[in-house]
């Protein structure tokens, strides 16, 4: 950003970045009034592919609505339902037996490792470089691998079950994410040498598109746009849930609030995912992985409930309004994209276009988990 | 002037084959290449290797029909890609493959191709101009800058060869070089200077290639994640088709011209038997860098780009004119 | 910490209700009587609750009404609350429409604060938050879409998720698609 | 001065270091499968569309209790049966599966609580037309018996 | 005959005339800036024409025509950056290019 | 070297088919200077300059100077024409605008003014009868190197100091619009 912004309000035009465009990500848009490569003005219009998951909640019954919050976000499933299942469990009191909480935690963060994965190739892409993506995406395939043995699906998996799990974990998977875990870290550094170090990388990002502390504030960002805008924030942490707080991680914060920041938290998030997952293993209980007695159906007090869980993309809510029946009364959906969308148009007014392309990047935008 | 005629005519039908043949199979070993280095196994369906892959891409875009946008300026938009080939195959006719493998040599050879290396940037203009459309537009905005920003150095950094040759005909910088690696311009221990600073020259020579001819990570005129695919983002057919081939024919002509300015022409590293084979050999190695480097590194910035240029690469190209002039004053 | 501070300052809006008995007020007696909120006759009244949060996911529940929402906001953004979602709740039943603001904080002094402003449902009418939240644009451009609910002085009320030319709002419990 | 230099030489260095790896890279076997000429064995609990479960005589173990079809959340599958003359129990006589609207949520077959349905291990469906994905399960499983 | 022109130094002279009409023609016609630059471009090659064909043709020193022609392409260079710049300077002061547009230049 | 004392060769002789590419040289060079003053759009005319220098870059080869011709392209395509058609890109938005003539004169009268001095010059060049020099130069590089060091020493290095104020004063008009913002 050392060039000079060179503002003329009066000699705009208007650049219609996607629905189909090759950096949106999907059927994004982005309405950009343009003044030669900068951005004076951009006005974000979602809603390309919106399926309205609130009110089919509101139709279906809490089993039958189980699987759609895996068509949310199709790169980080697990962590949506499990979301779900916890409000719905907290607000009918099932007592959830502890192997199986462990093995949802070890799922998702697994599923939270692919995400960042695919992420990080698909942001590489945006900037340009063609191979990551494809290395990335190699070492992605091991986890659908694993996923896809015990859940039965590769990418929308339906695994979480009110009280347990759809199936129990075998020695195969143990084994398989034993042997991961040593060649993920290998790659990780192999992604540093290759990715991270790279000086037109870290020209492209150093210093693009700084998101304040406060401005994340308003917009209720989370996830690595928070963090990397130096706030000390995940789920996890601030309001533990599940067997988190068995666990020793770290929460990667970095205060340069660039957009290498943002890449930064993501890359270490890998890494500490990576020991999630090894202690999860180590300390995996035996047992069952459903509750010996589950109301037959789901009928949770009437009340409203909240639950926040941090998925791969930040700080993920279900709001429950019960009524008492089979269906929710009300099932609201807090995405964290939509907050880290939304910092879009105002941060990236006087930014040049590449450089607002690779700021969406950074944002790790699912378009689906926006638009619901 | 009776066999120079002939010699040009021929050149000019052997440069075109020449060009479209390059154009077709280095398209075949980017996508094996790249593949390669993705660990996948790229085009190997058709034919072994997926060698027929080439010419029925080629059947396919004569196939498709030539769609002009409504609004476009039509004479334009066909010349564009037109004079996209254009430069690249008069550049040929003075490229010397060896000894013999020559159509027209002349004095100023290496001014010849930068005469005509100067007019792809001006395709690029047209193609974006006449296109309206308005990725296309500022696609070739930034093929201007850019042109002008490596145009520079690069000149600069050919005028230290020309110094240290003495002379702008291609063939005789060649035969200066000749005999081994040590007197080639890039290490010219033995040769008739003592530059040390000449690898750098070549480096950046180098990168000056890469950038005028529009390659990763230079490639900002066909950004596919901010302009879509730049210039010729309204082309299709064989629009597309050329402007296809003039990138790989440009590459190719950088490539020769980087072979002979700094790698010995056709000299073998050893000294020993001479011959076109190892200028095609160094050619195809230099090719294949390019492709290395395009699969390996995210794309800069138009102003990254821009200060590599002016606060590197020209301060640097300058310091190294004026070092080796010293040499040469010196002994 | 900060729950009992965001309270006591939230409470300050309802000066005509001393603090605690607002809360074992009848309609809302306590959080175990929760379950019967939906069947109870009488809509809740305005005031400060305090919720189980391992229950509800919550602490603090504050009902305002629609002229005092912008005070309520605003004391949670001086105590750097961040804003996490706006929602609406059809309560057709009582003919109303409940517009819900999530927010929550970033530092480990966890407190999520709800505030929920009930409107008539025939002219369901609240002031923008836009003002002090930025983030709010969308969200509140999103509870227009699915409930009719104007939010006065929005910058932009336009239809976000759904069609440009839409005129129907799906969430509302007599929507037929 | 000193800062300039170091810059463009560490910045050389890592374009080196990242062209090492790709150069490594270049070498290593491919992992990617060539799909329509090899394929892979799905895994175990692979979920594909469901199908009928046989018994020992071939007949469908389905008792007809609906569950199935009540358990799902879009209303993929419709079935009938009815008693034959003199049997105790009923009999399928139609269970259709549209799979056009089916997500695989695998609701059904952990609903039935006979063993009546399974997962198949196709993956590889593909047609132009719609009506090819409306599966006639029991004609299936009868061209299987056959 | 006219295969052998190429031979002839009438013949260059004509085609500098010709450029040289050309670009008056242009210089008087065209109303932007830009169109007058491209006319006066056209001029100077014109000029440039007839020197070096005196150069091949008559002069006593082979060189001087060609050195003649090379200053004159750093002038016209010259003259297209000051050209363009204030081109742009005046875009700038009345949002056109036009001469007509940029009358107040007349003080 | 009177025009009528040289015989035409034939058309498929090698000279003669010189001959054809000297005829299509200067056809480009007058077509391109055409489009460069009467297209409607800017653009076009930047392709018509590029179009006619490059058929004078042709013709200045037949005169035995490729070393110039080789420049002129250098120049006045890659630096001239690029630099014009960057103008174009940043002041000329709207291209549909008319440029036209100035008055209903201007037109007939610019097109006579034009006709009457390139006549003038036509019929002085073919009327005069020039003396002949038999020394033809070899145009070696050499030559003009070894001529713009001596004699013209003192004009190459004004030349340059020109070319050093252009840039400048190109640098502060250009600077100083963009400050006025």
């Amino acid at each position: 950003m050392n060039a000079p912004i060179l503002l003329q309000p009066d000699e705009t035009f208007i650049l219609n970045v996607g629905p189909q465009h090759p950096a949106t990500h999907g059927v994004l848009r982005v309405k950009m009034e343009m003044s030669g490569e900068y951005i004076v003005n951009a006005e974000t219009v979602i809603g390309y592919i919106h399926r309205m998951h609130e009110k089919m909640g509101e139709l279906k019954t809490y089993p039958q609505f189980l699987m759609n919050l895996s068509r949310m976000d199709y790169l980080g499933a697990l962590g949506y339902s499990h979301c779900h299942v916890l409000v719905v469990e907290k607000a009918s009191g099932i007592v959830v037996p502890e192997r199986a909480e462990y093995i949802r935690a070890i799922m998702v963060e697994l599923n939270r490792i692919a995400s960042h994965l695919f992420w990080f190739g698909a942001f590489v892409m945006d900037l340009g470089g063609f191979s990551p993506l494809m290395y990335a995406l190699q070492d992605r395939e091991h986890i659908l691998d694993m996923l896809e043995a015990v859940t039965g699906s590769r990418l929308t998996y339906c695994y979480f079950r009110f009280g347990g799990l759809y199936n129990d974990i075998d020695d195969d998977f143990i084994a398989a994410a034993r042997r991961f875990i040593p060649r993920m870290r290998k790659s990780l550094k192999k992604y540093k040498a290759l990715v991270t170090g790279n000086i037109i990388f870290r020209k492209r990002l150093e210093g693009i598109a700084p998101l304040t502390p406060e401005m994340c504030r308003k917009y209720g960002a989370s996830s690595a746009v928070a963090r990397g805008s130096g706030i000390n924030f995940d789920v996890r942490r601030n309001e533990p849930y599940s067997v988190y707080p068995e666990f020793d991680f770290d929460i990667p914060v970095y205060h340069e609030c660039d957009s290498l920041a943002r890449y930064m938290v993501r890359m270490d998030e890998i890494e500490q995912s990576l020991r999630i997952v090894e202690q999860g293993l180590d300390k995996l209980p035996g047992g069952p992985i459903m509750p010996d007695k589950k109301p037959k159906i789901i009928k949770p007090p009437a009340g409203d409930y909240y639950q926040a869980v941090e998925t791969a993309r930040g700080s993920f809510g279900v709001r429950l309004v019960s009524d008492g029946g089979k269906n929710p009364y009300r099932l609201k959906l807090r995405s964290p994209t939509y907050s880290n969308m939304h910092l879009f148009d105002e941060a990236c007014r006087g930014m040049m276009i590449m450089d607002a392309l690779a700021f969406m990047g950074s944002l790790d935008l699912v378009i689906p988990e926006i638009d619901r | 002037m009776r066999l120079t005629l002939i010699n040009v005519v021929i050149a000019v039908v052997a440069a075109i084959a020449f060009a479209a043949l390059n154009a077709a199979y280095l398209v075949w070993a980017e996508r094996r290449g790249a593949a390669r280095i993705q660990r996948r196994p790229g085009p190997n369906i058709n034919g072994p290797f997926g060698l027929l892959q080439p010419p029925l891409d080629g059947i396919k875009l004569m196939a498709k029909q030539l769609t002009i946008p409504g609004g476009a300026d039509k004479a334009m938009f066909i010349a564009a890609p037109i004079l996209a080939m254009f430069p690249a195959i008069m550049s040929f006719v003075t490229i010397p493959f060896s000894d013999t493998i020559v159509a027209k040599n002349m004095n100023v050879g290496i001014l010849m191709i930068f005469a005509f290396a100067s007019m792809g940037g001006m395709s690029l203009v047209f193609a974006g101009w006449s296109s309206r459309n308005k990725y296309a537009m500022m696609s070739s905005v930034r093929a201007v800058s850019q042109a002008v920003a490596y145009e520079i150095p690069m000149l600069i950094t050919t005028i230290t060869v020309v110094m240290i040759t003495g002379s702008m005909d291609l063939m005789e910088i060649v035969r200066q070089q000749s005999g081994s690696i040590l007197h080639w311009n890039i290490f010219p221990v033995l040769g008739n200077s003592h530059n040390l600073l000449m690898p750098f020259s070549f480096l950046i020579f180098f990168t000056c290639t890469l950038a005028e001819t529009n390659r990763a990570p230079f490639d900002l005129g066909e950004a596919e994640s901010e302009l879509v695919a730049g210039f010729h983002t309204e082309y299709g057919s064989m629009g597309f088709g050329l402007f296809f081939m003039g990138e790989y024919a440009n590459i190719v002509v950088g490539s020769c011209l980087t072979t002979i300015l700094f790698l010995g022409g056709w000299n073998c590293p050893f000294g020993l038997f001479p011959g076109v084979w190892w200028f095609i050999l160094k050619l195809y190695l230099l090719i294949g860098t390019f492709i290395w480097i395009r699969w390996t590194f995210p794309r800069t910035t138009i102003y990254g780009l821009l200060n590599l240029s002016w606060k590197i690469l020209i301060p640097l190209s300058l310091f190294n004119l004026l070092f080796t002039a010293g040499l040469l004053k010196v002994f | 910490m900060i729950c009992d501070k965001t309270k006591q300052a939230l409470q300050s809006l309802f000066p005509k209700a001393t603090p605690e008995p607002a809360e074992s007020s009848p309609a809302i007696p306590s959080s175990e009587a929760q379950e019967k909120k939906a069947k109870a006759p009488a809509p809740r009244q305005d005031g400060v609750v305090e919720r189980d949060y391992a229950v509800h996911g919550y602490h603090l529940d504050a009902q305002v009404s629609p002229d005092q929402l912008l005070e309520a906001v605003s004391i949670l953004d001086e105590a750097a609350f961040f804003i996490e979602s706006i929602t609406g709740v059809d309560w057709i039943k009582e003919n109303q429409l409940e517009v819900v603001y999530d927010f929550s904080r970033y530092d480990f002094d966890t407190c999520r604060v709800v505030i929920r402003t009930r409107l008539d449902r025939n002219n369901p009418v609240v002031p923008t938050i836009t003002g002090i939240y930025a983030g709010a644009n969308w969200h509140e451009r999103e509870t227009h879409d699915f409930f009719g609910i104007k939010f006065e002085g929005h910058p932009h009320l336009i239809p976000l998720l759904l069609p440009e030319d839409a005129d129907f709002h799906p969430l509302l419990k007599d929507f037929k698609a | 001065m000193v800062a300039y230099f170091t810059e463009i030489f560490n910045g050389l260095l890592s374009l080196f270091i990242g062209m090492g790896i790709t150069f490594k890279e270049f070498f290593k076997p491919t992992v990617t499968v060539a799909y329509p000429y090899e394929t892979l064995t799905m895994c175990a609990r692979y979920r594909g569309h469901i199908e009928l479960v046989p018994d020992e005589e071939g007949n469908p173990k389905c008792v007809v209790c609906g569950l199935c079809e009540k358990a799902c959340p879009s209303d993929c599958i419709s079935l009938a049966g009815e008693k034959p003359e003199g049997g105790k129990k009923k009999e399928l006589t139609k269970y259709n599966l549209d799979f056009t609207r089916c997500s695989l949520c695998g609701s059904c077959v952990e609903s039935c609580s006979f063993g009546a349905i399974d997962f198949s291990k196709e993956y590889n469906l593909a047609s132009t037309r719609k009506e090819d994905f409306i599966f006639n399960l029991l004609q299936r499983l009868e061209e299987k018996k056959k | 005959m006219t295969l052998a022109l190429y031979n002839n130094l009438a013949t260059y002279l004509v085609i500098g005339a010709l450029l040289f009409g050309i670009g008056i023609y242009g210089i008087v016609t065209r109303r932007t800036l830009i169109g007058m630059l491209i006319a006066a471009e056209l001029i100077l090659a014109g000029s440039s024409i007839n020197f070096m064909a005196f150069n091949r043709f008559t002069a006593p020193d082979p060189v001087t025509g060609q050195v003649f022609a090379l200053f004159i392409m750093a002038v016209a260079a010259a003259e297209a950056a000051i050209g363009l710049s204030i081109i742009i300077a005046v875009y700038r002061q009345f949002k056109s290019i036009d001469t007509e547009d940029a009358v107040q230049l007349k003080g | 070297m009177n025009p009528s004392t040289i015989a035409s060769p034939a058309l498929f002789s090698v000279d003669g088919l010189v001959g054809v590419v000297f005829l299509i040289m200067v056809a480009i060079t007058l077509i391109g200077g055409l489009i460069a003053c009467n297209s409607d759009r800017l653009v076009r005319s930047v392709a018509g300059l590029i179009v006619c220098f490059v058929g004078v870059a042709g013709i200045y080869y037949f005169l035995n100077s490729p070393f110039v011709a080789m420049m002129q392209i250098l120049i006045y395509v890659g630096a001239v024409a690029v630099t014009i058609s960057f103008a174009i890109m940043l002041a000329a938005p709207e291209e549909k605008k008319k440029i036209g003539i100035t008055g209903p004169l201007a037109g007939p009268l610019g097109f006579g003014t034009a006709a009457l001095l390139a006549g003038g010059f036509a019929v002085l060049a073919l009327q005069t009868d020039w003396p002949v020099q038999a020394k033809i130069n070899d145009g070696s590089v050499k030559q003009i190197g070894i001529q713009l060091l001596t004699d013209y020493s003192m004009v190459f290095e004004l030349v340059s100091i020109v070319l050093l104020i252009a840039i400048l004063g190109a640098l502060v008009i250009a600077r100083d619009g963009r400050e006025g913002q």
